[in-house]
């Protein structure tokens, strides 16, 4: 198809299984980017007959426009928390995307070369931090240290006010953590340049 | 929140909590629902915020009974909503029609998943546009409108409530599973910004009250129950004051004025958003979802130097006939794209008799219709290709 | 808390040596077979699975009498127990994807 | 009494000897009896000759769709709790068509009164079995008998949790109208049904005959025993015809509960501190 | 009566009667009805005859029950039938709808009566016509008949199970309390004379067997329940397989070709009477109790010098599109009666395109046209006056 | 047991430690056990999780419309007398939407073996309360907990005439398979009621919690009785939750009368004949 | 056959004496009134009202004791009785309209 | 309107209650002209909700043609067997057409003189011959005997096929009761001229 994204748009595509707080995810960016970048907001969700443990699917659109077309076709952002989501969905990530996988979860093939690829064992430092389900929370923490999308600023206070209040410390807690791993290893990054998995 | 009911702000909220919370602050305080994909978060969230403002809200037995509970509850002098997708819109038709027959106010939501049948539950149609205007038996007309984003599943759940009072006629909000999920931006005014139509009351005493004699637009002021008005109330033809009349005089008188109020007050039901209509070569004429899409294809077309144009159908039912007979006077084709194999698109080829060709886009449901689809569409218009 | 786990069924429990297949890709980890074994012959392991759930693995085969109660309580089809034959005591389960 | 008749609308359609008439005068007479405010009492029915009474008389009355008084009712009840609620409805109505509505708002406990005329049939379709009609009986559509068994309404009604249950016949009329009254006067799901002749539809294919020769036929076989089990009082006609109170008991509301609930207040579930019995059986 | 299941003979006999003969001449064994006037008698005929022929007559707690009974009894292989009128009718919908989708052959017999809601319930009505078409969610194809006689409810039932069985579908039969409590000369010809259509079976084994793949004219082989097919039918969207799909593709594959199956065999299914076409000025459409006012009318026309000619559907759905393109173009006028506020001539505005002005003769309900309503219609449209 | 299996269709839609699959192995079990041709076994159900179990099922199989299930395959078992016909349903499919089809099939004795899952909530759609939601307990349309009191399904299947009524949790896997060949091998409206647990929609919103936790609750809760009136065996959670075998009798089926029906067999009514007691206590 | 007549309400019964109403027109013939009459004060008469129905007739109006059983019975609201007064007690019924 | 009735039809219509058996004396003539004297019939009915005693009525069409219109607007021959019923269609009765009443049950008015009127007690005889309910059947005799719209040899089959086979013998002496009045009647009125009731 012929059709191109609209300028400012940038597209995100989080998949993974039922259960791991896809959905949440995309909330979170999108409450992030509307309530408190001041910018345009779409998410949308796809998922099947499962409710636990199916293939599911959010997908945000962030822009300084009104959004229309609310599906995300080519993705600049891929996160993947699943095997299936990964295989499904990494061809249709856009050349020099970014793709964001928790590795312990997937076994990635070769990734071609204008990709920017991490891999983050999200699902473990969760069920470090106490709870599985936290998954999300520390992507969106690695997100927010990897890539400018939303401010890290607007994210954090969108966590907060998204997580069931009891919550809030620990996912507070995920959420830096994942943090931390971004930065570190953007860190190490920059001094072996970009990662080709194997 | 100082406004239980009127959540001033903006929000990132999905499409059914939008509709929930302009059901609210148009002063719903009764929902009876029964769950079903993709509407459920309407009805979780109704049984969430309704006990906040002293509202009840009762998951009955099914379909059938939410859609007769609502009745019931609008009677008992509380606006009143129920919510559903294709499978239980079917089941609700007969007392869809017992509350058209009785003129009692009331709002369905269905937010349409792709049919028939099961078909796909979690995944988008618009597969149910005929069904809302000729569900149920018997002829009689409709009030119907379309929201195509989150903000407008709040603005136009007011505006149902507003017509279903003004009307007395059950509203239906042709939603979708896209729309109902997909999160936006909402923002919802102060209370003072909100117009909102209470119900005419009778001013006349209990015994000169003919529940059923009309103002001059057609609607009778309507007694509740308990009011002290003693009324009756039949969804068998009725004369002026209630009581069944078993001829066809009694029938003619009852079955004009159900269609005439609507039809009568067609301008005042009916809103449409016209974009580059002036000049236009060729419109696209949408609603819900699609019209989304069909605003960035017209957009696109623009870019491109294609002088096209959008209707953009807020209300869908009653059909704005006058329009499209006009445009369709104007222009060198109609494009109407639909996630069903070809409904409203029906009543646009009606309405343009002929004076140009009026061309599908169709998708079978799953999912929405992409702007370039449509593009394509116009631009082969243009060029006489269809 | 031992309690608890005593089988519904143990009456029907034959006393002969079992072997354990786990489909280790069908298991949902939900741990029935483990808490319910009455012969604790099953442990949860760490890794993971393609769908992301721990699975069970078997911790001492030689303790399994073949009494079918994690096969017919596994709600997905993902354990049976076979009778050990001396040739099949050996091996090891079937059926086990490997995983980092 | 004419006072809450629209007698403007006399002659009724009920046939002669119908027993739908003279329940309409009991139910009347019971809602004068109860002193509740008329203006704050509703009628609701579904469609059937039963469900006809609801145009006869002076209230706020709603004749609705076949089978559907009850949900519709609940609603009016729910959206104004002010108002007494008065369900009145055939034996198909009510438990045919209707029957889930039966079970369901007996089980929720809805504060209505449901008054059931049961005349063995469908009366206003011209006579086809209902799930009332006894085994063996003849109508349109079981012209050699029906196959199937009936239910007991009482029993069906006291199993899903109506508080007041009653069965009478309409020639016990002023034992009738003091159920009626009773059951209006408690709060929660209140169930009087009455066996009336349906001469035209039902009496004329079976050897129980005429209005009068039904009755007389009721009034041979009726007994009363009030307060036994209503699973011990089926509708016997080659023996007994058990009538009487059955059930009058006690249980917060569906809108008792809801207002806890709104509250908070509806406490925890499970109670992890309830009793089990001493030796665990199960195994 | 040597054959108990074709009463071969000539009877003075109303139409609902009629239409029990028609489907136990068809070989329908299989009832489930609830009681509904003026649908009713239909029900107590079957409940005398099935028994009589080894069938089965079951009365249901409902209408809804009802449907699902006939769906179910259908996958047992034998050929059934329910009846009803309006309000049962709005109750079937949605699982009319899961006959369709999931392709199961049954007929249903709707005696229409005036509406909304309850009603004239013994009084003539056609206003669920539209109801037919898009009553249940989703998009779907229908295929509908009108009889406008007692013998046609004979005949028309034996072509809807026909109908049902050729294209696996849900044939209604759309008759009105005119037609059904209606006596006259009913003609039952020899079983010999009567065209059957059986099921068409599978040819394959088992193993090979798939539910859903289509013969060239896009309908499948049905193996029933219990002939050790291990069948698994769904209203979900599926694949040929019978599976779930939940995805666009399938559901693109399944609508298409429930869509397809009817609308590519038209011809075969589109029956129409067509009287004095040739030479015709203006030309009434009707169908039902209102095509023999309309044929009076016609001969009235005609005595009087005009030329006037009659498009009598016997088919109502699918609608005879080109038919009536071609005669639009050829005539001064068209003229519809109804007994509604116009269902059916909004498809024929909409065939017409323009091509020629398109009148309604409308009845709310209550009695049938009389033909000098129509006749007056026929003169009006000659004279330009309308 | 693979054998029955649609194993192509294999990982199910089930979620981890749902009871719905182990329920599922059952019926499998119970299938193979009684010894029908499978050629002619059918399954019917309705929509929901455990609707779904048509699906994975190696035998002519029918998923129809949420409620359904029952008058469908009414239809299909009496148009083919031949067939076993088995109804796989859960608590909302059998009992909310269709609650009106369960009172009616159970009353007239349809042979049809109706198993159903109960997991107190409707998980298909992620939670809501339902006509088995325990009175308190926390849904997605109670948070607060549900203000309804829950039916006693076998309660209601007894006094609407089921010939056979169990309940078993997903732990008594033996027992259960037991009790669904032997309602199998009935002629006649067989009841089989399993608590299972829901964690994704109904545990994890309660404290009853996971699966296994959920497991451990029913195990120590659970009492056997057999035989007793199953009025006296509600689920109590915060007492016992009786499970065992409470109905096991004979009476006509549906068909068998609809046959003396046609043969005009069915006798007379009413049996003027008949016993009426002594001593006349109406008045 | 006397049995069967004794009404099911005859402790309500006050020893007062009645006057009977017949609304004739509204009257189904049905004889209710007739068979339930403790006191046997009507009988059937072999009129016609315009709805082509036989109508009750008095015969012996002083044996009513007012019990108002006839009018509770009545399904058509056709009967009723009142307290007899000295100056009632003579006129004949109301509302009887004459037919041949 | 102007409409007028096809030459070749005879229209007759009955009126009653529900329950006198109106609509089964419609089906019997227009048995007997369809099956026993090979015309063409069509008969329609017209009832309220109520099931006994509601007015009703059976419009009964017998021609040497096909029937298209089915209703009988203005009869040639009105039956009447309630009050009701003769009030209401009275005046549609066509100038030279026939009335037929029975006299115990309707009080008429005065009628006009281009009216051929006839009364015949059918109730009262059928009750005398065990049963009210065949008041339809003496008057369809009656009809034979004083009107020749289909042969009462016709009529009289179709009588007989038509009620139940226990009754049969009964209803044939109820018809020929009402048949033999005719005759009476016909006798005296040739005598007396025609009939003006006051
Ligand atoms: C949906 C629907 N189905 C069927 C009917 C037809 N119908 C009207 S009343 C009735 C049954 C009446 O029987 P019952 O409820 O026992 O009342 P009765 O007339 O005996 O008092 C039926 C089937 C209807 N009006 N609506
Ligand atoms: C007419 C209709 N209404 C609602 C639904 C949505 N729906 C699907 S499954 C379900 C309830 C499932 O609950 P239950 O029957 O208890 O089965 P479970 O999923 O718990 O096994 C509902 C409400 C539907 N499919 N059709
Ligand atoms: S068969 Fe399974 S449950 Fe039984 S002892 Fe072996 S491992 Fe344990
Ligand atoms: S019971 Fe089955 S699914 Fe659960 S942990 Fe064991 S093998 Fe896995
Ligand atoms: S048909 Fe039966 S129930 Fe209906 S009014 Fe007549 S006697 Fe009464
Ligand atoms: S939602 Fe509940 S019932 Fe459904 S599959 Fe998951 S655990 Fe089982
Ligand atoms: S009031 Fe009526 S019933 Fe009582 S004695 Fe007088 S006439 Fe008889
Ligand atoms: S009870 Fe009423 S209707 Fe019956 S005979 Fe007496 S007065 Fe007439
Ligand atoms: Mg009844
Ligand atoms: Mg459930």
């Amino acid at each position: 198809m012929s059709y191109t994204i609209m300028n400012k748009e940038k597209h995100i595509l989080i998949t993974g299984f039922g259960g791991q707080g896809v959905i949440m995810a995309g909330d979170i960016l999108g409450t992030a980017a509307t309530l408190y970048d001041g910018k345009f907001a779409t998410m949308t969700q796809a998922y099947g007959p499962e409710a636990r443990g199916g293939a599911c699917s959010a997908q945000i659109i962030i822009s300084e426009e009104e959004v229309l077309f609310p599906y995300v076709k080519e993705p600049h952002v891929l996160i993947c928390l699943s095997q299936e989501g990964y295989a499904k969905n990494i061809g249709s990530l856009r050349e020099g995307g970014m793709l964001i996988l928790d590795a312990d979860l997937i076994q990635a093939r070769k990734i071609s070369s204008d990709i920017i690829a991490y891999d983050i064992p999200a699902t473990r430092f969760a069920e470090e931090l106490g709870n599985k389900m936290m998954a999300n929370i520390v992507t969106l923490g690695f997100l927010a240290a990897v890539y400018n999308l939303v401010g890290a600023e607007a994210l954090r206070k969108a966590v907060q006010t998204s997580v069931p209040a009891p919550t809030r410390e620990m996912n507070s807690r995920a959420f830096e953590r994942g943090s931390e791993y971004g930065k570190a290893t953007l860190k190490s990054r920059a001094k072996q340049g970009r990662l080709a998995r194997d | 929140m100082a406004d239980k009911a009127v959540m001033t702000g903006t929000y990132f909220m999905n499409g059914d909590y939008a509709c929930c919370e302009g059901a609210l602050a148009a002063g719903c305080r009764f929902f009876a629902g029964y769950p079903i994909t993709p509407a459920t978060e309407i009805a979780e969230r109704m049984s969430r915020r309704l006990p906040e403002l002293g509202g009840i809200f009762i998951q009955m037995e099914d379909e059938i009974a939410s859609m007769s509970a609502i009745l019931g509850a609008s009677w008992g002098g509380v606006k009143a909503m129920t919510s559903t997708s294709g499978p239980g819109f079917s089941l609700m038709m007969e007392n869809i029609g017992l509350g058209i027959c009785t003129e009692t106010p009331c709002v369905i939501c269905n937010v349409q998943r792709a049919g028939p049948s099961t078909g796909l539950p979690t995944l988008v149609g618009q597969g149910d546009m005929m069904q809302a205007r000729w569900g149920s038996h018997g002829h009689y007309e409709v009030i119907a409108l379309a929201p195509s984003s989150p903000q407008e599943m709040f603005d136009l759940t007011i505006r149902a409530f507003n017509l279903s009072e003004q009307y007395r006629i059950p509203v239906m909000i042709m939603a979708d599973e896209v729309v109902g999920h997909m999160n936006e931006r909402v923002v919802i005014p102060r209370r003072e910004e909100i117009e909102i139509v209470g119900r005419r009351k009778p001013k006349v005493s209990p015994d000169k009250y003919l529940p059923y004699h009309p103002d001059p637009d057609g609607v009778a002021p309507m007694a509740n129950c308990g009011d002290g008005y003693r009324i009756h109330i039949t969804g068998l033809t009725h004369d002026e004051r209630g009581y069944p009349g078993m001829d066809e005089k009694t029938q003619a008188q009852m079955v004009n004025r159900l269609i005439g109020k609507i039809v009568n007050n067609r301008d005042k039901i009916i809103r449409t958003e016209n974009v580059y209509l002036d000049d236009a070569d060729v419109v696209v004429v949408a609603y819900g979802i699609s019209a989304r899409s069909a605003r960035q294809a017209v957009r696109d077309a623009r870019a491109r130097g294609i002088r096209a144009g959008l209707i953009k159908l807020e209300t869908v039912w009653p059909f704005p006939e006058a329009l499209i007979r006009d445009v369709a006077g104007r222009v060198r084709a109609l494009i109407m794209p639909e996630i069903n194999a070809g409904q409203m698109v029906l009543e646009v080829q009606r309405c343009a008799g002929g004076a140009c060709p009026v061309h599908l886009v169709s998708h079978l449901g799953g999912s929405i219709i992409h702007p370039a689809t449509i593009l394509r569409a116009i631009e082969d218009s243009i060029k006489g290709k269809k | 808390m031992k309690y608890w786990r005593k089988p519904l069924d143990l009456e029907s429990i034959k006393a002969s040596r079992g072997k354990v297949i786990i489909v280790e890709d069908r298991c949902k980890g939900c741990g029935f077979c483990i808490a319910y074994c009455p012969r604790d012959v099953l442990a949860m392991s760490q890794v993971f699975n393609a769908r992301g759930y721990h699975t069970p693995a078997v911790i001492d085969e030689s303790k399994c009498v073949n009494c079918h109660f994690c096969e017919a309580l596994c709600p997905e089809f993902a354990i049976f127990s076979i009778e050990a034959t001396e040739a099949a005591q050996g091996k090891t389960a079937r059926s086990r994807r490997k995983h980092k | 009494m004419e006072g809450l008749i629209r007698s403007e609308r006399l002659p009724h359609i009920w046939c002669a000897g119908c027993g739908i008439g003279t329940v309409f005068g009991s139910v009347i007479g019971a809602i004068q009896k109860s002193g509740y405010d008329l203006n704050k009492t509703a009628i609701v029915s579904g469609i059937g000759c039963t469900a006809r009474m609801a145009g006869y008389i002076r209230l706020d009355s709603f004749h609705t769709t076949h089978g559907r008084a009850l949900p519709f009712a609940t609603g009016l009840k729910l959206a104004n709790p002010e108002l007494k609620v008065i369900v009145v409805s055939g034996d198909g109505d009510l438990l045919a068509i209707g029957g889930n509505h039966f079970i369901h708002a007996a089980r929720r406990n809805i504060d209505i009164t449901v008054i059931c005329v049961n005349n063995l049939n469908y009366g206003m379709t011209g006579g086809q079995l209902a799930p009332s009609t006894p085994f063996g009986a003849k109508t349109t559509t079981s012209v050699t008998g029906c196959p199937e068994e009936p239910f007991n309404f009482c029993y069906l009604a006291s199993a899903c949790g109506a508080i007041y249950v009653a069965r009478w016949t309409s020639l016990h009329i002023r034992r009738l109208t003091n159920s009626i009254t009773e059951a209006m006067q408690k709060r929660g799901f209140g169930f009087v049904e009455i066996l009336t002749p349906c001469p035209t539809s039902f009496g004329r294919r079976n050897k129980i005959g005429t209005a009068l020769e039904t009755l007389k036929f009721y009034h041979e076989r009726s007994v009363i025993r009030n307060d036994i089990d209503p699973k011990e009082a089926p509708i016997d006609f080659g023996n007994n015809i058990v009538v009487g109170k059955f059930v009058d008991t006690e249980r917060p509301t569906f809108l008792d509960n809801y207002q806890l609930s709104c509250k908070n207040l509806i406490g925890d579930w499970p109670d992890f501190e309830g009793t089990i019995v001493p030796e665990n059986q199960a195994g």
